[in-house]
């Protein structure tokens, strides 16, 4: 017989052996894409440094490579991407890898931060809303919902940094930490918490909106379903239904979602990280693309296609954790 | 009836508000029963007759504030059910009162193990440590006959069967010795052979416990199976009530005798000449395997044989019945038979073409000679169609010029005795039987050589349920048809069909005349599926009715 | 006697009264006509309040509003009036708002039928697509679209369509295929219907309802999205628009706030009233998730 | 206020009149302290000899150090000590500063400057490459000499003006014999001035520390200096205000911001110290359009753009109407005696219709599809000004957006443009980039150079001729004719020009001292704090 293989691991190889195709897609698809913009990045670099002679700028597209003909340069680059090799970056001229490990520890925190704000509040608030439905506080939950949902974010940032920083003198108007602060220690984790609270803030709130509204509705639906009627009959008391019978059931479409929202956050981190000069992948991505640097993006949308993946697949085993339904071997 | 003892359950004058703008202003209008100890109440009525809103009101669980108590009393061992506070009613419930729900399925939290759900009832009324708790769990769980109690109590409730996750349900209303049962449809989703298990079930356990039992059911062969006392509800009136032989045996209500009427006996028709006629569907060694998709861990399932090699003729004139449980493949025969699914072999030949050999475009030709009624009245009629072009979609497809094959579908309703005026409504606006006239009228369009009928009654009241039988008795007499007629309900297999096939996991285990084989099953399973025939003793007294 | 199941019930009212009443239920869902209304209307009605161009040179720079009635609501950095930019605006926003949802719906039906209702091959590459456009942060892919395109107001809104198109054809496929199995489809193939009047006459139209209840959601999300990419100065600078709006007006936020906080309310209603739109639809067309 | 701002601005413009704001000599100095610096954007290297930017200079000025910088009372040696020029023009003989080490270090010596004059400005840097095209050797016959060989005349004032931003020689013992684009210096620059580089944080700052080795005795009294690059002008401005940056420069904040804080006594705000560094707001004609190569309709198009509007609007003040290629900070290579043009519609109208182009049924004349340059709210602003102004004489105009890249292939390779709106900016002298603006046969391709489809012979004649005539006084007048024909023919409006503007916390003291400030090496800069 053959040694047995702990399905856990099958289900992720076959997870990744079903992601492969799909990545080679989004890279190919992205740099054919790419190829279709105006101007490269020696012209956003010409444009950078104020201009620049003919013979130079020449010169600098044969350095970059951007001289051969797409079809080549697309073969080259999916064969260094087969060893893991991201190139070099022509804005930042470091390896890619290195300019993306630099920036994704930013990232990972303002998201995972925004996110589980998003997800744990929404949810607490839409399952508070669903229980005293169309009531007063129902009512201003929602609202509330639909107002955090209907804000654009980048208006939410400049009110904000107009309060809470140029009024009010409470929070740092933006960056990660504070330079030249050198802090320390517990010192260094209250100064990046600090700098991130309104950064949160405005990423979360659109989130937290779907969560609230998504828990809401799950929720009173999964109130209407047999077994909740048969707790009931069965004589548990509102608490014990919230706890025991509705929640978790209810909880997994907001699963769910979790998983799908995290490239969707990766987007909306774009102007939050503008505004608030955070050093994250977002603000990395938009520079990519207005300087055309092709590496860099494609290194972007590589990991943040792994990223995706991951958090897809974490979410399926949380899904299958929470399911009883889903079985696990 | 005398008073022997105070009854437990005492209702009287019982009213239940609707919300505004339903069709009736009350649910339940003068509602009047009393449950003893050690005896079972059937209360019997069609859908909308109010009597799940009776069973909610009693435990007090109607869905508040919509539908509301709107008079009357509720008395529980002499307490006043209406006048306790919700806390207090806490811990009645699953204690002195229990309730058995419906669907099995739904009624069990999924996210939870079968023990988890048990012990629930025993940690919120019982009181005692957590082992002990566990030891009568699984000691209830013996109790309702469950196959090894100690792995169920570990299971979840889709790790286990239909039947079983029910005895899970009564186990758990049992628990702790109510003094009242509320069974509400108990059996209603389970099998026929299962069912009667349940029944004894109930019954056996009722005896020893000495509970009193209301039961709910809209069968009459389960009440005469199991009433000792049946109260008959129509749109929330109770029109009859009395002991069990009485109502059963000399109904005095009109509606009653109607009802009982309309439950099909088991007496076959005496069978006709027609094997001799000329074949117009033949199956030969049609098979089906489906290849379940792959789980989430696990790749691949196990593939399931749904029909193995079945082989069948049908005559001009005749209903073949193709009767068998859930999960015997009765129902992919229809739609091989239709080549709605493709089989893995065999040959299904209409009028001599094998359909499972045309080619797509043949296959639309086809079609117009083998048409279907399918089950749910609710599902096979595209809800955004009017009804005038459900019934004449067929005919234009074959070619047909539009306005005539809409005035024909407009003769087609009257055929089914509905009104032409019906013909621009949409299917929503119809009860269940009419949506199934409709079904039926949309076969006969294509003046099919044979139709394929699955399960064309089973969702139907019963009163429906024998028009609607009758109306294609009648058609098929007329227009001389051809069915092959798929059914899990033996009585209404007797009542029509000519011949009928037994079926147990996809394969035959009997075939014959109908009447022969009920007079003198052959298979054990087939022995076992009659006597598992809910109140096979009791035959209806009359039939004043038109019934077939 | 037992009611002869022949007998009609009583003929319905048209179904846009039955679906009247289901909406106006919900209150929050009629102030959202309401709002909806309302800039449908000032989309209408700009040629009247300006019958000249919203970019011209309407008066002095900034001046505030309420002081100068030919220009009602202030002017901007350019003296162009803020008024008339916000009722042309409200046809920029309807016009993106609406193009880009039909855009990314017919792209999500398409994708999403023939997936749900084929299954097998096609599916599986329909849904390989899907997740490599899921994949990639749909802002950035957004950007790029824009930086390949331009900044023209057809391309902004083609570029919206083709990045939002990922859920509604998880939506269809998912309606797709619990609909492809009921039996009005089956009875309608035993009629000999084709495949093609099968998925586009007999399963779509019941297959709509959540779309178009989702709709709502795309709608709201593109005008945010138009407006972000405004914020960040790729707008059609050819039309006036909330998003160019409030991307010029934050210049001047601290001294003019109203340049950018009246086109920013404006967004902030519309997007409001979508979403309430969307949720009274929801009430009306799935009326068994109520109560 | 404004009209007191536009005086101001003016007055700065004419360089040796300008007094020193913010002067500190009443003040005792305080030593140490951390500057704060925003930066508007991120360069992708800090080496000076590679990349000619004042993106570049505003962080490595600090740290590397030019030849010869620029003050007010002329030119200043820093690393160099005297200069002189041979009568041929063939050869220019450069004195070094002695005494002066590298950061890590080394000896400064001629070989430095060689290796880098040859290797970097005459082959790697933009600008410089044209600039040093016949250079053929730097000697070095004594450590602290360098010889600069032309094979063909190069003026020594051309030289000179070149050498702030195009003459930082870099260390020759860290770049021999690497991949010099590649080199990891790059981007962590050594050089020899008063700060030294500390670390470089992409996305945020990049920080330089005090160099207690500086060669100027005493100095700098500042610890540290971090640039902060924040790119959304919003949270430039809170960031000013809370405090949390001394300075933004270039116009690092709205220009409604600017004025704003130009009102609030914490800041100092002004046009100094950008004198070398003035731009022209310009809108280029695609003269391969039939229509735009009418002599006339240019000409009508200059009469239909209320320029001091413009300035008004959306500089507010702070700049001037352009009179030419050359603008007033360009000295005695400017003129103000040139045809202009004032803004009157009617007679732009009339024009127009006499030049064939008559209002036609839908309104207008004929359609200009524009390109505005993306360089922030500022061109923006301008393109959708001349959209609104040519729609007063009835053309209408159809702006196209595109992002940098775009834009630059739009308009200098494709010439798939009939009008675009940017800037040039003025460095120094003529030569070194502007008159590439009128010169024909520019490779395609390059940006900021005539890609209009516009030659005159006349003019290619005049600008060679200028470029290599070494009398210093024949050489302004040859400008002057050129500013002239320039100003009558207008292949390019040189609309407006205008210096840029500081935001600074008044905290800060001795800022904005020199012309080219924001490149200087600040060794004297100090903090209140």
């Amino acid at each position: 017989m053959k040694p047995t293989i702990p399905p856990l691991l099958i289900y992720a190889l076959r997870r990744l052996l079903q992601a492969i195709p799909v990545i080679i897609l989004i890279m190919m698809g992205t740099f054919l894409l790419l190829k279709m913009a105006p101007g490269d990045t020696v012209d956003a670099l010409v444009g950078d440094m104020g201009g620049a002679d003919a013979a130079f700028i020449a010169r600098l597209r044969a350095e970059y490579g951007l001289d051969q003909p797409i079809w080549v340069q697309l073969w080259r680059y999916m064969v260094k991407l087969a060893t893991f090799d991201l190139g070099r970056s022509f804005v930042y001229e470091q390896p890619v890898a290195t300019v993306l490990m630099d920036r994704l520890g930013t990232t990972l925190l303002l998201m995972a931060t925004s996110l589980s704000l998003a997800f744990s509040i929404g949810i607490t608030l839409g399952a508070f809303a669903a229980r005293r439905a169309y009531s007063l506080a129902d009512n201003l939950i929602s609202t509330l919902g639909l107002i955090f949902y209907a804000t654009p974010s980048f208006f939410l940032s400049l009110m904000m940094m107009l309060l809470f920083s140029v009024k009010l003198g409470w929070l740092p108007v933006g960056g990660i930490k504070t330079i030249a602060g050198f802090y320390t220690g517990w010192d260094h984790v209250v100064d990046v918490a600090r700098h991130l609270v309104m950064p949160t803030a405005a990423l979360s709130l659109i989130y937290l909106s779907f969560y609230l509204r998504l828990m809401r509705s799950s929720v009173m639906q999964v109130a209407d379903q047999d077994f909740v009627r048969t707790a009931r009959a069965k004589g548990a008391g509102e608490t014990r239904l919230m706890v025991h019978h509705i929640m978790r059931n209810a909880l997994l479409p907001a699963v769910t979602l979790f998983g799908l929202q995290f490239s969707t956050l990766l987007g909306g981190s774009v102007v939050v990280e503008t505004i608030f000069t955070l050093p994250g992948l977002g603000q990395l991505a938009y520079q990519s693309v207005i300087q055309r640097d092709m590496n860099t993006l494609m290194g972007i949308i590589f990991l943040c296609s792994i990223i995706v993946i991951l958090v897809n697949f974490l979410t399926d085993l949380l899904y299958a954790r929470l399911d009883s339904r889903i079985e696990l071997s | 009836m005398t008073v022997e003892a105070k009854p437990i359950l005492e209702v009287r004058d019982l009213r239940i508000a609707l919300p505004k703008g339903s069709d009736r202003p009350f649910a339940l209008q003068g509602l009047n029963l009393n449950v003893h100890a050690g005896e079972i109440v059937c209360m019997v009525g069609e859908s909308g007759s109010g009597k799940s809103l009776s069973a909610g009101a009693i435990m007090r669980l109607l869905p508040e504030p919509h539908v509301t108590v709107a008079g009357g009393e509720i008395t529980f061992e002499g307490e006043d059910l209406l006048a306790k506070s919700e806390a207090e009613m806490r811990k009645l419930r699953g204690n002195r009162i229990s309730m058995i729900f419906q669907e099995p399925m739904t009624a069990l939290n999924p996210q939870k193990t079968v023990g988890w759900q048990i012990d629930e009832v025993l940690k919120l009324h019982m009181g005692a440590k957590r082992k002990e708790r566990q030891a009568h769990a699984i000691e209830m769980l013996k109790r309702v006959h469950i196959p090894d109690p100690e792995s169920a109590y570990n299971a979840y409730p889709h790790q286990i069967s239909g039947g079983q996750r029910q005895r899970v349900m009564i186990a758990m209303a049992l628990a702790l010795s109510p003094k009242l049962v509320i069974a509400d449809e108990p059996t209603t989703a389970l099998d026929v052979t299962t069912q009667l298990q349940i029944l004894k079930l109930i019954r056996d356990l009722q005896k020893e416990e000495g509970a009193g039992v209301l039961f709910i059911t809209h069968d009459f062969g389960v009440v005469a199976e199991i009433a000792d006392h049946v109260i008959v509800l129509r749109q929330g009136e109770v029109v009859e009530q009395g002991p069990a032989g009485q109502v059963l045996n000399d109904p005095q209500h009109p509606y009653t005798q109607a009802l009982i009427a309309s439950v099909p006996d088991l007496l076959p028709p005496p069978h006709k000449p027609v094997t001799t006629r000329p074949t117009v569907l033949k199956g030969t060694g049609l098979r089906k395997t489906f290849a379940a998709r792959g789980g989430l861990l696990t790749g691949k399932r196990k593939a399931v044989v749904a029909v193995k090699d079945l082989s069948f003729e049908l005559h001009q004139g005749e209903t073949l019945g193709v009767v068998g449980e859930s999960g015997s493949g009765k129902t992919t025969v229809s739609r091989l038979v239709t080549r709605l699914l493709d089989a893995d072999a065999g040959a299904v030949e209409v009028d001599g073409t094998d359909l499972l050999a045309c080619s797509p475009a043949e296959l639309r030709g086809m079609r117009k000679h083998i048409q279907m009624v399918f089950q749910d009245p609710m599902a096979s009629l595209n809800p955004r169609k009017r009804v005038v072009d459900i019934i004449a979609q067929g005919p234009i497809v074959h070619g047909e010029d539009p306005e005539k094959a809409r005035a024909r579908a407009r003769e087609l309703l009257e055929l089914v005795e509905l009104s032409p005026a019906a013909a621009n409504r949409f299917p929503h606006e119809f009860s269940g039987g009419q949506r199934q006239r409709i079904g039926i009228a949309r076969a006969l369009a294509m003046e099919p050589k044979v139709i394929v009928a699955d399960e064309p009654v089973s969702a139907l009241d019963v009163s429906v349920q024998a028009q609607v039988l009758k109306l294609l008795a009648e058609l098929r007499h007329r227009m001389n048809l051809s069915l092959l007629f798929v059914t899990h309900d033996l009585r209404v297999a007797a009542q029509l069909c000519d011949r009928i096939i037994v079926m147990q996991k996809g394969e035959v285990v009997e075939a014959g005349f109908t009447a022969e084989v009920f007079a003198d099953p052959q298979h054990p399973y087939t022995r076992n599926l009659l006597a598992s025939i809910p109140g096979r003793t009791w035959t209806p007294p009359y039939r004043k009715t038109d019934a077939a | 006697m037992t009611v002869l199941d022949t007998d009609l019930r009583p003929a319905e009212p048209p179904r846009y009264v039955v679906f009247w009443r289901r909406y106006r239920r919900n209150r929050a869902a009629l102030l959202g006509l309401f709002l909806f209304a309302i800039v449908v209307l000032m989309a209408l009605t700009a040629g009247l309040v300006d019958p000249g161009d919203p970019l011209r040179r309407a008066g002095q720079p900034l001046v505030p509003p309420f002081v100068d009635a030919s220009t009602p609501l202030g002017t901007d950095q350019l003296g162009r009036s803020i008024l008339s930019q916000l009722f042309y605006g409200a046809r920029i926003s309807l016009l993106v708002g609406v193009l880009a949802t039909l855009v990314s719906i017919i792209i999500g039906i398409v994708i999403g039928a023939l997936a749900g209702y084929f299954g097998g091959w096609v599916d599986d590459l329909l849904m390989r697509v899907t997740e490599a456009f899921q994949t990639i942060p749909n802002f950035v892919l957004l950007l790029t679209l824009v930086a390949i395109l331009g900044s023209k107001i057809e391309w902004i809104t083609v570029a919206i369509g083709v990045v939002s198109w990922t859920a509604p054809a998880r939506m269809v496929r998912a309606e797709f295929m619990s609909l492809r199995n009921r039996e009005f489809v089956d009875a309608a193939r035993n009629l000999g219907v084709s495949n093609t009047s099968l998925i586009f006459r007999e399963i779509l139209p019941n297959a709509l309802p959540p779309i178009i209840v989702y709709a709502s959601v795309i709608m709201a999300l593109s005008i945010l999205l138009e407006s972000a990419l405004a914020f960040l100065g790729l707008g059609d600078p050819n039309y006036a628009s909330w998003g160019n709006m409030i991307g010029q007006g934050r210049a001047v936020l601290r001294t003019a706030w109203y340049c950018s906080a009246i086109p920013g309310i404006a967004i902030v209603l519309t997007v409001l009233s979508f979403s309430l739109l969307g949720e009274g639809l929801n009430d009306a067309m799935n009326p068994r998730q109520k109560q | 206020m404004k009209k007191q701002l536009i005086g101001l601005g003016v007055a700065c413009l004419t360089a040796s009149t300008a007094l020193t704001p913010g002067m500190a000599s009443a003040q005792e100095v305080k030593k140490g302290g951390t500057a704060i610096i925003h930066m508007i954007s991120e360069q992708r290297t800090l080496n000076p000899a590679l990349r000619a930017s004042t993106g570049v200079y505003n962080i490595s000025g600090k740290i590397v150090e030019p030849l010869i910088d620029r003050s007010y009372d002329g030119y200043e040696p820093v690393l160099a000590t005297d200069w002189s020029g041979s009568d041929d023009g063939l050869t220019i003989t450069v004195k070094l500063r002695e005494n002066v080490r590298w950061h890590d270090g080394e000896d400064f010596t001629c070989d430095d400057v060689s290796f880098t004059a040859m290797e970097m400005w005459k082959e790697l840097l933009n600008y410089s490459s044209a600039l040093q095209a016949n250079l053929e050797s730097v000697d070095c016959p004594d450590p602290h000499t360098a010889v600069f060989n032309y094979s063909k005349p190069m003026p020594l004032d051309l030289f000179v003006a070149a050498m702030p931003d195009l003459g930082h020689p870099m260390p020759k013992h860290l770049y021999e014999g690497t991949d010099i684009l590649n080199n990891p210096y790059n981007t962590a620059p050594v050089g020899t001035g008063p700060f030294k580089f500390v670390e470089y944080e992409r996305g945020q700052y990049v920080m330089a520390e005090k160099n207690d080795d500086y060669w100027r005795e005493g100095f700098p009294y500042l610890d540290r200096i971090v640039w902060r690059f924040i790119k959304d002008k919003s949270a430039a401005a809170a960031a000013l205000e809370a405090g949390e940056v001394h300075e933004s420069g270039f116009i690092g904040v709205s220009m409604a911001d600017v004025v704003r804080l130009s009102e609030d006594d914490r800041f100092d705000v002004g046009t100094e110290g950008y004198e070398n560094n003035v731009a022209h707001s310009t809108v280029e004609f695609n003269h391969r359009n039939p229509i735009l190569a009418d002599l006339k309709v240019r000409q009508a198009i200059y009469h239909g753009l209320d320029i001091d509007y413009a300035i008004d609007t959306i500089m507010r003040g702070f700049a001037a109407p352009g009179r030419g290629p050359v603008p007033k900070a360009g000295g005695d290579n400017y003129t103000d005696d040139v045809k202009t043009y004032d803004y009157d519609v009617e007679l732009a109208k009339k024009m127009l219709d006499e030049a064939g182009y008559p209002v036609k049924d839908d309104g207008f004349r004929f359609k200009l599809r524009h390109r505005p340059a993306p360089w922030g709210e500022y061109t923006q602003l301008w393109g959708e000004y001349f959209a609104q102004a040519m729609r007063e004489i009835n053309i209408d105009v159809e702006i196209l957006t595109n992002d940098a890249p775009g834009f630059l292939n739009g308009v200098y390779r494709d010439h798939d443009f009939d009008t675009a709106n940017g800037w040039h900016q003025f460095r120094s002298d003529p030569a070194v980039s502007t008159t590439v603006w009128l010169r024909s046969g520019q490779p395609e391709g390059t940006p900021w150079s005539n890609q209009f489809g516009w030659k005159s012979e006349e003019m290619d004649q005049m600008i060679d001729d200028a470029a290599s005539e070494l009398d210093p006084e024949a050489r302004a007048e040859m400008y002057h004719e050129i500013q002239r024909k320039e100003m009558e023919e207008i292949p390019v409006i040189f609309a407006i020009e205008h210096p840029f503007i500081s935001v600074t916390s008044k905290k800060l003291k001795n800022h904005h001292n020199t012309p080219r400030w924001n490149s200087s090496s600040w060794y004297d800069l100090w903090l209140d704090e």
